[in-house]
């Protein structure tokens, strides 16, 4: 069976999605969406472990070798990608239950989850495959699972949000469709790794070109950085806490994933940052993404909108160390995936028990939460400190690979930026801290109880997973170091 | 174009000549099923929606500059690009002499079966496929999220005395369709099993079984549809379409060989492809025939509920 | 170069009315108009570079040697079935859209969000004053 | 024989096509919905016919043959139902034939709301 | 002679799609549409036999039985309310009465 972990890891999502459906009693399926999701994270595991010990895995669907068939390729990345997004998921489903419930009509339970499996089955799929057109495949079935998943928002603007998504989504991928379909115009192949080999035969032909920009293009779109970000706030923050918890830890993580394959790998090195001003460009948009989201985040009211914008600041952060396509750089990136993956993740699974308490998440409605919720306020101050990039957590280790990449460069006027950037997170942790500890509860509130267990252990396991690797980063800058090398043709 | 009903019925053309366009190209299969999904499905679908949300459109344009401006940049980076693509029909291209020629020239003799494009849909590509009809499975979970009623209420008798009255009128054409019925199902049937040889397969017979029903539905109202076919007995097809195809992968796993690998399926290879591309073709079919009459369901049954609101408005505006 | 390139450019322009109608319309529906034409105007790409001069549809008969590539058909067949999926469930959020808010134009939406927007910062505001 | 088979194809075929532009005129020319769609109806039936006939006398084998056949079946099925059909439905939807002018103008604008 | 069918089929399609554009009434499109179906139906089974591969008329039975199907879905959802709201229908008709 161990031969066959790739395929089983995208499999036991896909599957159990459909037998859910056949299950019908919400209880029961939640169980089995919780079990089978496990067990993929169990399977990224073991994947990583094999990958880190003897190398990439290839796996040929159907048996026919690789540029005739589809072919899994896990190599540290995937492997690193795989674990954060099972990983993630596994968690956040624990706390599903009690969320939905105030928040979903209770027939729809069982399409919740099946939606919530095949989102996850598609973001695994995306990562997995070696097979360019398979992408598009596996990223269609998330996102429309996504928009769906969105659109069980409450509020109608969730519907709306959703829509958004949808043509964006939509353009985009068709985007990344077009960008595929030239690139096989000019090689004749869509495996990953034969595309590599021959694309540098044809590296300086304009249709190339135009191939990566609408590969780019559509992947940016998907990544909501600077420029097209729009669809994100209003996504996250109408969307059910639950999904709100699971995209904004892992959706965009995704997309850097596509990001970094096609410019690493695809393309190369070579082809996509010196002869073409990426870097500058990618450089630019980051540091922008960074000041306007963070500006824009300390003027909303709404805390998941203050927390979503936050969100595409720090892809800026994701994308800055990306453009320096240095060892250091994109070790910076890869933690900050893993990093940001268990802070957002923490954070939003505890807006969520604020809503399931509170019924909304207006800043206002905050005011003297410390004391009425105090484990679970406690969680948000630490996923804000992360998100700062204070010493013991986390967001630190992964700011400090950033500048180090970045003076290594010699860009410190980039470094300075990048610090600015932190102080205006400072600001908007800031408010939300007041907010909750120095202001008195509202005149005619209700007081409210902490959080229900199935909240606070999730949220509590990713916290402590967020110190534990704040004070020893061994583990997680070994996978991320071993992915980048990999990454960049050095070898380990 | 302000008439949204005009636009539809111009998509559908549009989606008649692109698939006349695709059978020019030689490429059947795809006509084959763009004919059948775009010029078929969606527009019903459109017209659906477009009945329950009002058929005009107002007038203003918002952003019309920012619009040309991604168009017109968009679209010379895309004529850019194909200066240097090689030109139409030249039998030299890359494409035509890495990766294809394989399949046109060793096909036979690996899958077995004639129509080139089902062995390389259902044996070399098969997880594409399967990541299609999981697609397809997604689309009905997501439709039915959205629009599912739960419980519906107990039909008004006043409503459906309406709702039964307004099919008198067409007598002629229910006395032609269930003439055509069998026809069409048995049809569907013939394009399941002939997709080894010739244009068709389990997307294409899904599609064409959905039509049927849908035709069914749209004349004869969607209560009696629904005695026929009930909604957990759907999506239990639905389901069932897409475990069914994933077993076949799971099978060959257990048989010691690698995921939809249907040489392992029985004693002699090609066999096994046959009846691994069989089963998977079946398991195409349930789901996306399952899915689509769900779909529509879904869709008419909004439709319904809205116009019986409208109507007992009315009855009520009227007693005032 | 005009005759080997022509039909590039045909689609090119269909790919950019789709494109154009998507952003520039502000009616729901027709928007997804725009997109299912973008993305039939992508698959023709797509089609057209499967095409060999002289070759014939890729299903094996005797006495034809030349076939046109079926890589291309296969994964546009996914792709048309990825389209309507799209299409099925844009079209399930207007409707849910259509009763929300009682209107499918994007103006009037977004009018009706401000508000929405304007009322949840006033009760706020109100609340934090008392 | 074959030289018959041939030469009867293509007449057919001239036929079938000469019918399909005269309605294809008829619809463009016509003054009305219903007179259009009698041009339609009425051309659209035989062009049918004649040209599958025609592509009948060509086709080299039966299986062809049957579904040339099945096609001709169901045109001659389909084409008069919805001509039917759709003139019913226009008639009960107060689309008046232009004939009488002056009770037309009255009576569309008097039923329409 | 299967390349001046075609052709003629072609002019056919041609002065359908002007109908279905310029209208009026809604009857005059759904019946533009109908016959650009059925020309459909003949210009695949015509191409079938100018291409040399004639087995593929099984697409021209589809496009017949779904170019039905869609013109009865048509005629059934149109005789709903909403989209008698649509003054432009009856406008035009009067202008052109």
């Amino acid at each position: 069976m161990i031969s066959h972990l790739p395929v089983l890891q995208v499999i036991v999502p896909l599957m159990a999605a459909p037998i859910c459906l056949l299950l019908k009693r919400s209880q029961l399926v939640w169980l089995f969406s919780l079990f089978a999701s496990a067990i993929a994270f169990i399977i990224s595991v073991l994947l990583l472990q094999q990958v880190m010990t003897s190398g990439v895995i290839s796996y040929e669907l159907g048996g026919w070798e690789a540029p005739w068939g589809i072919e899994y390729r896990i190599d540290q990345l995937n492997a690193f990608l795989l674990l954060i997004i099972s990983g993630v998921s596994t968690v956040v489903l624990i706390a599903a239950q009690t969320s939905i419930e105030k928040e979903i009509p209770k027939e729809k339970h069982t399409l919740f989850y099946i939606l919530y499996l095949l989102s996850l089955t598609g973001m695994l799929g995306i990562v997995s495959t070696g097979d360019a057109f398979n992408v598009f495949v596996f990223l269609e079935i998330s996102s429309l699972s996504a928009y769906a998943l969105i659109a069980l928002g409450q509020d109608r603007r969730a519907l709306w949000a959703s829509y958004q998504y949808l043509i964006m989504g939509t353009i985009g991928a068709t985007f990344i469709l077009i960008g595929i379909g030239l690139m096989y115009q000019m090689t004749g192949t869509l495996n990953m790794q034969d595309l590599s080999q021959r694309l540098p035969d044809v590296a300086q032909t304009r249709t190339v070109f135009t191939a990566f920009a609408f590969v780019i293009v559509g992947v940016c779109l998907k990544l909501a950085l600077f420029p097209l970000h729009l669809w994100l706030p209003n996504a996250y923050t109408y969307a059910p806490s639950i999904v709100t918890a699971f995209f904004a830890a892992t959706a965009t993580k995704v997309a850097i994933y596509l990001l970094i394959r096609f410019t690493f790998t695809v393309f190369g090195l070579s082809f996509s940052f010196t002869t073409l001003p990426l870097q500058e460009l990618f450089l630019l948009l980051g540091l922008t993404g960074i000041f306007v989201a963070s500006s824009a985040a300390i003027y909303q009211k709404n805390v998941k909108h203050v927390f979503a914008y936050s969100s595409i600041a720090q892809v800026g952060y994701i994308v800055v160390g990306f453009s320096t396509s240095t060892i250091t750089g994109l070790t910076a990136t890869l933690l900050h995936l893993f990093n940001h993956a268990l802070m957002k993740s923490a954070i939003f699974l505890a807006l969520g028990a604020v809503v399931y308490r509170l019924g909304n998440v207006q800043l206002s409605s905050f005011n003297g939460l410390g004391r009425q919720m105090p484990l679970t306020m406690a969680a948000i101050v630490i996923g804000g400190l992360s998100l700062i990039g204070v010493p013991l957590t986390v967001g630190f280790v992964s700011k400090w690979y950033l500048l180090t990449a970045l003076l290594e460069k010699g860009w410190w006027p980039v470094a300075i930026l990048i610090l600015l950037g932190s102080l205006l997170a400072v600001i908007y942790v800031w408010r939300i801290v007041e907010a909750a500890y120095f202001k008195k509860p509202l005149a005619g509130s209700v007081p409210v109880k902490e959080a229900p267990l199935f909240f606070l252990i999730p949220i509590w396991l990713l916290i402590t997973a967020n110190i534990y690797f704040g004070i020893d980063s061994r583990l997680s800058l070994k996978v991320a170091s071993a992915a980048a090398q990999s990454l960049l043709g050095v070898s380990p | 174009m302000k008439d949204l009903f005009a636009v539809v019925m111009l998509l559908g053309i549009y989606s008649l000549l692109s698939a006349s366009f695709f059978v020019a190209m030689d490429a059947v299969d795809v006509a084959f099923t763009e004919a059948a999904v775009g010029a078929g499905i969606s527009t019903l679908l459109m017209l659906v929606v477009i009945t329950i949300t009002g058929r005009s459109e107002k007038t203003t344009r918002h952003k019309p500059l920012l619009a040309l401006l991604v168009v017109v940049f968009t679209g010379s980076m895309l004529i850019y690009g194909t200066f240097d693509m090689p030109y139409f029909g030249i039998a030299d291209a890359p494409i035509h002499s890495h990766v294809a020629p394989r399949y046109i020239q060793e096909s036979m003799k690996e899958v077995g079966i004639p129509n080139i494009v089902t062995s390389v849909l259902a044996s070399y590509r098969a997880f594409d496929t399967f990541g299609e009809v999981v697609v397809i499975f997604t689309a009905g979970i997501g439709v039915m999220a959205l629009l599912s009623v739960g419980r519906r209420p107990e039909e008004n008798e006043k409503t459906t005395a309406i709702d039964d009255s307004m099919h008198e009128q067409y007598l002629v054409i229910r006395i032609v369709t269930k003439m055509l019925i069998p026809f069409i199902l048995l049809y569907a049937l013939y394009v399941q099993f002939h997709g080894d040889f010739g244009p068709g397969g389990g997307f294409q017979a899904g599609v064409i079984f959905a039509a049927a029903i849908i035709l069914y539905t749209m004349l004869f109202g969607l209560t009696t549809a629904r005695k026929v076919i009930n909604q957990s007995f759907i999506q239990f097809i639905a389901a069932a379409g897409v475990l069914l195809y994933g077993c076949v992968g799971i099978v060959s796993m257990l048989n010691g060989a690698n995921f939809f690998d249907y040489n392992a399926l029985a004693s002699d290879p090609v066999a096994g492809q046959h009846l691994g591309i069989l089963l998977i073709e079946w398991g195409v079919g349930c789901t996306v025939a399952s899915v689509m009459i769900m779909i529509f369901f879904n869709f008419a049954e909004r439709r319904e509920m809205q116009q019986n609101n409208e109507k007992i408005n009315n009855i009520e505006g009227d007693s005032l | 170069m005009i005759i080997g390139l022509y039909n590039d450019w045909v689609v090119v322009v269909l790919m950019m009315i789709g494109l154009y109608i998507v952003i520039a319309h502000g009616n729901l529906i027709k928007k997804i108009v725009g997109l299912a034409i973008f993305q039939t105007s992508v698959f023709i790409l797509y089609i057209s570079m499967a095409k060999v001069e002289g070759g014939s549809a890729p299903i094996l008969a005797e006495g034809i040697k030349q076939f046109s590539n079926p890589l291309p058909h296969v994964l546009i067949l996914t792709a048309i079935v990825v389209g309507v999926a799209t299409t099925a469930l844009g079209l399930a959020l207007v409707i849910r859209i259509n009763e929300a808010y009682g209107s499918i134009e994007e103006e009037d939406i977004q009018h009706l969000d401000n508000q929405t927007q304007d009322e949840t910062e006033l009760q706020a505001t109100e609340g934090e004053q008392s | 024989m074959d030289m018959i088979l041939n030469i009867s194809g293509a007449l057919c075929l001239l036929v079938g096509s000469f019918l399909c532009i005269s309605g294809g005129v008829g619809l463009l020319r016509f003054p009305d919905f219903y007179t259009r769609m009698h041009a339609v109806g009425v051309t659209d039936t035989l062009g049918a016919g004649m040209i599958l006939i025609g592509l009948m006398f060509y086709s080299p084998d039966f299986l062809i043959f049957s579904k040339l056949v099945i096609i001709l079946l169901l045109t001659l099925l389909i084409g008069p139902t919805t001509s039917h059909v759709l003139a019913k439905a226009a008639m009960q939807n107060n689309l008046k034939p232009k004939l009488q002018q002056e009770d037309n103008i009255k009576e569309t604008s008097s039923s329409n709301y | 002679m299967f390349i001046a069918a075609t052709f003629a089929i072609f002019v056919a399609m041609f002065l359908a799609i002007i109908r279905g554009i310029t209208g009026p009434t809604l009857y005059d499109r759904i019946l533009a549409v109908n016959m650009f179906g059925t020309k459909t139906v003949l210009l695949i089974s015509l191409l079938g036999f100018v291409m040399g591969r004639p087995e593929f008329l099984d697409i021209a039975i589809v496009y017949a039985l779904i170019n039905f199907i869609s013109v009865i879905g048509v005629l059934r959802y149109s005789d709903t309310n909403k989209l008698k709201h649509m003054p432009s229908d009856e406008k035009s008709l009067d202008k052109e009465l």
